[in-house]
């Protein structure tokens, strides 16, 4: 598999806290990669600075072989990055279908007019969201916004999707459709890495994981190598403890 | 049907045709108000064009009328009209761009007085250059255009304005707008350039104010800084279009119209308590119209109708 | 279609609020409408309230308390249109149009304020209404009297000020009572600055040397700087060319700062009777634009009828032009014996009138009152007219200025 | 030279902050954009005036009287008009648009009482203005009264909102208005009680100012703008970057007027406040959100 995302030695400080210290790793093209490590260890630091809304301090961050580090995320976004947020952000005096056109209208390939409405639709539908375009996405349930929230991203055609705890907070019917969703996004060929603390869904899902503390990266590998890492253990542990 | 392109453009190309008609039905004074109007109405549309989608409060709209108006004091007797207008638009738009890369960076109240402090930094550079350099405060502008001409004048840039936000609201920069106003961090990952649109809305604006002011300057014979550069036009610009509301094309106009009349109506009436009852009217203006005129208006025609296609009709 | 009917509906309700207004007007005149626009509110309000209001006040209450305006066999009360243009040329227009079109009113007094006569002088024109502009001070009165035939400038030219100023010192150095050195500080303002251009032509002319030549800002609230500047250089003569808030600081602080040149000339506002009740004695000696002669008994008179009217003294300055174009006016009614403006005008520009100035008549090409006071002084309380030296009643300079009393 | 321009600076930016403490209050935290903050100043200045030329009252005294009255009237204020905006408003944006307006409309009241009342001419008095002899230097004793003022209450409004129990739940309010009520903090209370503290403030302001400076019905926009900027510049909020801010200005201000040029005073000042927001958007003392 051909790499498309390398990360290398990126830091980011602020003021004294260094959020990312000299962080590595690669993605392949394809794949989707597990982002672990316990709260604050910098996954979402790491996830802003590859979709650029912040700049590194050090280090570079190549998307398919082009440098993006500190790029301004609307370009990031072009090339083919797309993301959800932590805390979801929809746009909430619109309806689910423009929310879902706002993904479609600026993207390398715009879509716009009737022909955006239909493809938006569409990725309602694919999200579960079949019938709701005209929810103001205010009305809507924290779930809901969070699919619609990737039906936005999707609308990109993103070669790299970058999902931030998307599937935190769903009951077990929902996260297993979740599960399969993003499945069927890896096997449309997205490639996908995804902040997650559902232990479950990681096992499924990720082939390889990377795991951060402290904004270091103290893992990297295959999910069941880096799961019985003693130093990935102790982290977890340790953070608990705290 | 009622909504299709076709239909909204025609209608309000009758609309601003039968408005034209207006001088030869009304007296000197009728004029006077149509014009008073007219202007305020560019004004606050053009505020509202920037202002509505991205919640940016800007008080620098006296700033691009003043840069029109003085265009026309300085250059009015030199150039004909329309290349004096045509340098009043450049002008009014480089100063744009300039404030809009430099300050759109900023937020919430500090924009607000950004915005308000360039101005008043505007006004005071251009009193200084016309002390030190050219030895005279105040330009008198004798241009033969009569009441009429500056109606149509406004009138037509009024109908372009209309037209320009129409077509803005139903294109893709318009769209980005209103990603930016509901979530700027949204818009840039979409791939919006935000600054990019921002600017770009923020010097379409500044461009008709700008006219505005050149438009309106023959009327006073005399210009200086103190009277192109009045912050009280800024302020009224968007308490108007507040009061009428940002959300739609049409909303300051509302706020416009019954404004302008009930300053008049109190002028007339109270000319010693026209602050104070002012100041009153206002408040309760604000407490019973909270959404603004066009806010209620919506409100009144969704109660009316109670069909739940409510929040289609309100775009 | 929403907009059209809402304009609609909005011409109607205007229409009908000025149908209650103008009801009253009947068509066999039993009173003189008169209209006027001024800022009681804004920028523009201070000045204002101080020299234009309460004279419109003076004249219409003598008027309807003597029962009224003689015209032709009948006296007419006068009936007043007010409006406020809050300081705004736009309003001041927009007004006017409505005093000729709507209210159509007889007459129409002026605005407060070179700006704003500038502004309305197109509809004066249009409509054929005299503009007796009694507080406005522009280089191009000459102009515009061309311009507006039917306009008449009162406060007359910058030029006259400042070269009736400088007169009056190229006559204290010949008898050698002061030196070359003059300090000069000007308000950056259409007056500030025409009265500072045409007084540095005429000091260069006369070989004064200007050792502080500078302009301050509109709204500068710290005079402390400038006035502790021109103390080092120490100059036989200040000048000032200020407006009213600045009138009052700088003499505050050349009080303040014991900084007491031989000739001390402040602006706008010197002579209004709140500089003499703000700095009392140390007002004395004080040199500013305007004047009167006391001893006059129009003047007295005038002064005595203010006070009793308004509660407060006129200004020495634009009060009296006003009030003079004010019984203008109202004697060209008299003489000609109809409202009709026309006629009024007719007499108004070939007419010799008998005002609080004296005798004046507009017969001239610039129709300016000539041989006004430019310049006057306080004098033990009252604001004496100095120059030109040859107008009857003119005082004699008291020189060189007293100290400031010591502050309270 | 110097030192009477760093003197001079140093009075009228001690003004400047001073009037410029209360509205960092009320808008850092009661989020009230207050438009009419200078109507409140200068009305301040017209009681002076009256009590100091009717009853002969010296305005120091006279503060005793005015300071409490501006402090219930603000508290007023924002109990029966403006509490309906806050309860009603959805988000920090509708607040903020709701204030602008309905302070605006309480800008006309409170200026069109004034000219009912006191007419809208110039008014000046002169109180305590006798020379004061510093450094070798002249100055106006009742200036210097104002600069004692600005850093009394400077240092009184810091011991006030850093050491006291109420100081620091007003600080919580101006940071963060929902996690200060999760920790039991009374929002509205201190919303008020900020906002009339604020008033308090600018009724010092305006009776201190009014025995140097001419003013009328119509000037109180022109502090309520210089205390905005002084505000902004200072950081929202920051009484110390208040005060601090406004000391610059006034130095900024006369040594342009003294070394420069006075046409360029008000030029200046602007062209710093412009340059610091753009060096710094959230203010000199302000974390830029």
């Amino acid at each position: 598999m051909s790499t498309l995302l390398q990360v290398s030695g990126v830091t980011k400080r602020f003021g004294g806290l260094t959020a990312v210290r000299e962080a590595s790793f690669v993605v392949k093209a394809g794949e989707i990669l597990g982002l672990l490590g316990p709260n604050g260890s910098g996954k979402t630091t790491m996830m802003n600075l590859i979709s650029g809304n912040l700049r590194p301090d050090a280090g570079g961050i190549a998307f398919e072989n082009t440098e993006i580090a500190g790029r301004r995320p609307h370009l990031i976004a072009r090339d083919g990055v797309a993301r959800t947020f932590q805390l979801v952000r929809v746009v909430g005096e619109m309806n689910a279908r423009e929310n879902v056109m706002a993904g479609l209208a600026f993207r390398k390939s715009p879509l716009w007019g009737s022909a955006a409405e239909d493809e938006a639709d569409r990725l309602l539908e694919r999200v579960g969201l079949a019938g709701r375009a005209q929810t103001p996405a205010a009305d809507m349930t924290y779930i809901d916004q969070k699919r619609l929230e990737l039906a936005r991203a999707l609308g990109l055609k993103p070669r790299l999707l970058l999902l931030d705890e998307w599937l935190a907070g769903l009951n077990q019917t929902e996260l297993e459709g979740g599960v399969s969703l993003i499945r069927s996004l890896g096997e449309d060929g997205v490639t996908v890495i995804m902040v997650e603390h559902v232990m479950a869904a990681i096992r499924s899902l990720c082939g390889r994981c990377v795991v951060m503390n402290a904004g270091a990266i103290i893992a990297e590998g295959s999910t069941g190598d880096v799961m019985a890492d003693p130093a990935v253990v102790s982290a977890y542990l340790g953070d608990e403890h705290a | 049907m009622k909504n299709s392109p076709a239909f909204v453009i025609g209608a309000g190309a009758i609309l601003f045709a039968a408005l034209a008609f207006v001088p030869f039905y009304v007296d000197g004074y009728g004029l006077a108000l149509a014009i008073g109007i007219a202007s305020y109405t560019i004004l606050a549309t053009a505020w509202a064009l920037f202002s509505g989608p991205t919640r940016y409060i800007s008080l620098a709209t006296v700033a691009f009328f003043g840069v029109g108006a003085y265009t026309v004091a300085v250059l009015g007797e030199v150039l004909p009209w329309p290349l004096v207008m045509l340098v009043a638009a450049i002008n009014g738009m480089l100063l744009a761009l300039v404030v809009g890369l430099s300050t759109l960076r900023l937020a919430g109240i500090y924009f607000v007085i950004f915005t308000f402090g360039l101005t008043e930094l505007i006004k005071q550079l251009v009193t200084w250059y016309e002390v030190k350099i050219t030895r005279t405060v105040g330009r008198y502008v004798f241009l033969d255009i009569d009441q009429q001409t500056i109606y149509w004048q406004l009138l037509a840039l009024a109908a372009i304005l209309f037209l320009v936000g129409y077509l803005i609201g139903r294109s893709r920069l318009g769209f980005a707008l209103r990603i930016i106003g509901g979530d700027e961090t949204v818009a840039r990952h979409v791939g919006i350039d935000t600054t990019h649109a921002k600017v770009a809305l923020f010097v379409l604006s500044a461009l008709f104010m700008t006219l505005t002011g050149a438009i309106m300057a023959p009327r006073w014979t005399y210009i200086d800084p103190a009277i192109a550069f009045n912050p009280q036009v800024s302020f009224q610009a968007v308490i108007m279009a507040l009061l009428g509301g940002v959300q739609r094309l049409w909303g300051p106009v509302l706020g416009v119209i019954p404004m302008t009349l009930l300053f008049e109506y109190l002028n007339a009436n109270f000319p010693n308590y026209f602050i104070l009852i002012l100041g009153i009217v206002f408040m309760l203006i604000v407490y019973l119209l909270p959404q603004g005129v066009a806010g209620a208006v919506s409100s009144l025609r969704a109660w009316s109708r109670r069909d739940g296609k409510s929040v289609e009709e309100a775009r | 279609m929403k907009n059209l009917s809402k304009l609609r509906l909005s011409y109607a309700l205007c229409a009908a609020s000025l149908a209650l207004i103008a009801a009253s007007p009947a068509l066999s005149q039993e009173s003189v409408r008169i209209g006027y626009v001024v800022s009681k509110t804004g920028a523009n309000a201070g000045g204002a309230t101080t020299s234009t209001i309460p004279n419109y006040e003076l004249w219409v209450h003598e008027i309807n308390e003597a029962g009224g305006i003689q015209v032709g066999d009948q006296k007419l009360k006068i009936e007043v249109v007010e409006y406020d243009d809050r300081s705004s040329s736009e309003e001041a227009v927009r007004a006017v149009e409505r005093l000729a079109t709507q209210d159509k009113v007889d007459f129409i007094l002026t605005p407060w304020g070179t700006g704003n006569n500038l502004a309305v002088g197109p509809i004066f024109d249009k409509y054929g209404y005299p503009q007796i502009a009694g507080t406005s001070v522009t280089d191009r009165a000459p102009d515009l009297a061309k311009r507006w035939p039917n306009s008449y400038w009162l406060l007359g030219t910058g030029g006259s000020y400042a070269e009736g100023f400088v007169d009056l010192l190229v006559k204290l150095r010949e008898e050698g009572k002061i030196g070359d050195e003059v300090a000069m500080a000007s308000i950056a303002d259409g007056f500030g600055i025409e009265l500072s251009t045409a007084g540095r032509t005429a000091l260069q002319e006369n070989g004064f040397k200007l050792v502080y030549d500078q302009t301050y800002p509109l709204g500068t609230q710290d005079l402390a700087p400038i006035v502790n500047e021109v103390k080092a250089l120490n100059p036989d003569v200040f000048i000032a060319f200020s407006y009213p808030p600045d009138t009052l600081g700088l003499t505050d602080q050349a009080r303040v700062l014991g900084f007491n040149p031989k000739i001390f000339y402040t602006g706008v506002a010197t002579a209004f009777p709140l500089y003499k009740d703000r700095f009392k004695d140390a007002a004395n000696g004080v040199v500013s634009l305007g004047g009167i002669d006391p001893n006059d008994e129009k003047v007295k008179a005038y002064i005595a009828k203010h006070k009793e009217v308004t509660g407060k003294e006129p200004d020495r300055w634009a009060s009296f032009m006003t009030y003079a174009g004010l019984q203008a006016l109202q004697q060209s009614i008299e003489q000609s014996g109809t409202l009709d403006k026309e006629k009024v005008s007719e007499v108004l520009r070939t007419g010799t009138f008998d005002t609080v100035l004296g005798n004046i008549s507009f017969d001239n090409e610039n129709r300016q009152v000539p041989n006004i006071f430019t310049v006057g002084q306080w004098q033990d309380g009252e604001f004496v007219g100095l120059v030109p030296t040859d107008k009857e009643g003119s005082g004699e300079l008291v020189f060189p200025k007293p100290e400031w009393p010591a502050a309270q | 030279m110097l030192t009477n321009a760093i003197l001079s600076g140093l009075t009228m930016g001690g003004m400047y902050a001073l009037v410029a403490m209360g509205l960092t209050l009320q808008y850092g935290v009661s989020r009230i954009m207050n438009l009419a903050y200078g109507e409140f100043v200068i009305a301040a200045s017209f009681v002076a005036f009256l009590l100091f030329t009717s009853g002969g009252l010296s305005p120091l005294v006279s503060l005793l009287i005015i300071v409490p009255a501006g402090f219930a009237v603000s508290y007023l204020v924002y109990g029966i008009l403006l509490t309906p905006l806050v309860r009603r408003a959805r988000s920090r944006e509708a607040l903020e648009a709701d204030s602008i307006l309905s302070t605006f409309g309480l800008l006309f009241i409170v200026q069109g009482l004034m000219l009912v009342f006191f007419g809208g001419n110039y008014t000046s008095y002169s109180y305590f203005n006798t020379p004061v002899q510093i450094l070798g230097t002249t100055i106006a004793a009742n200036r210097l009264v104002v600069l004692g003022f600005a850093v009394l209450f400077g240092a009184a409004c810091y011991f006030f909102l850093m050491r006291t129990r109420t100081g620091v739940a007003l600080r919580a309010v101006a940071v963060d208005p929902i996690a200060a009520g999760l920790v039991a903090v009374d929002v509205r209370w201190a919303a008020a009680l900020a906002f009339a503290l604020g008033g308090a403030i600018a009724v010092t302001g305006g009776v201190l100012v009014s025995m140097f400076l001419t003013f009328n019905a119509n000037i109180g926009v022109v502090f309520t703008m210089k205390a905005l900027i002084v505000v902004i510049m200072g950081g929202v909020g920051n009484v110390a970057g208040a005060l601090a801010a406004g000391i610059i200005l006034g130095l900024v201000e006369s040594f342009v007027a003294t070394f420069v040029d006075p046409g360029l005073t008000i030029a200046v000042t602007y062209a710093v406040f412009l340059a610091v927001l753009l060096v710094r958007p959230g203010g000199l003392f302000g974390t830029a959100k």
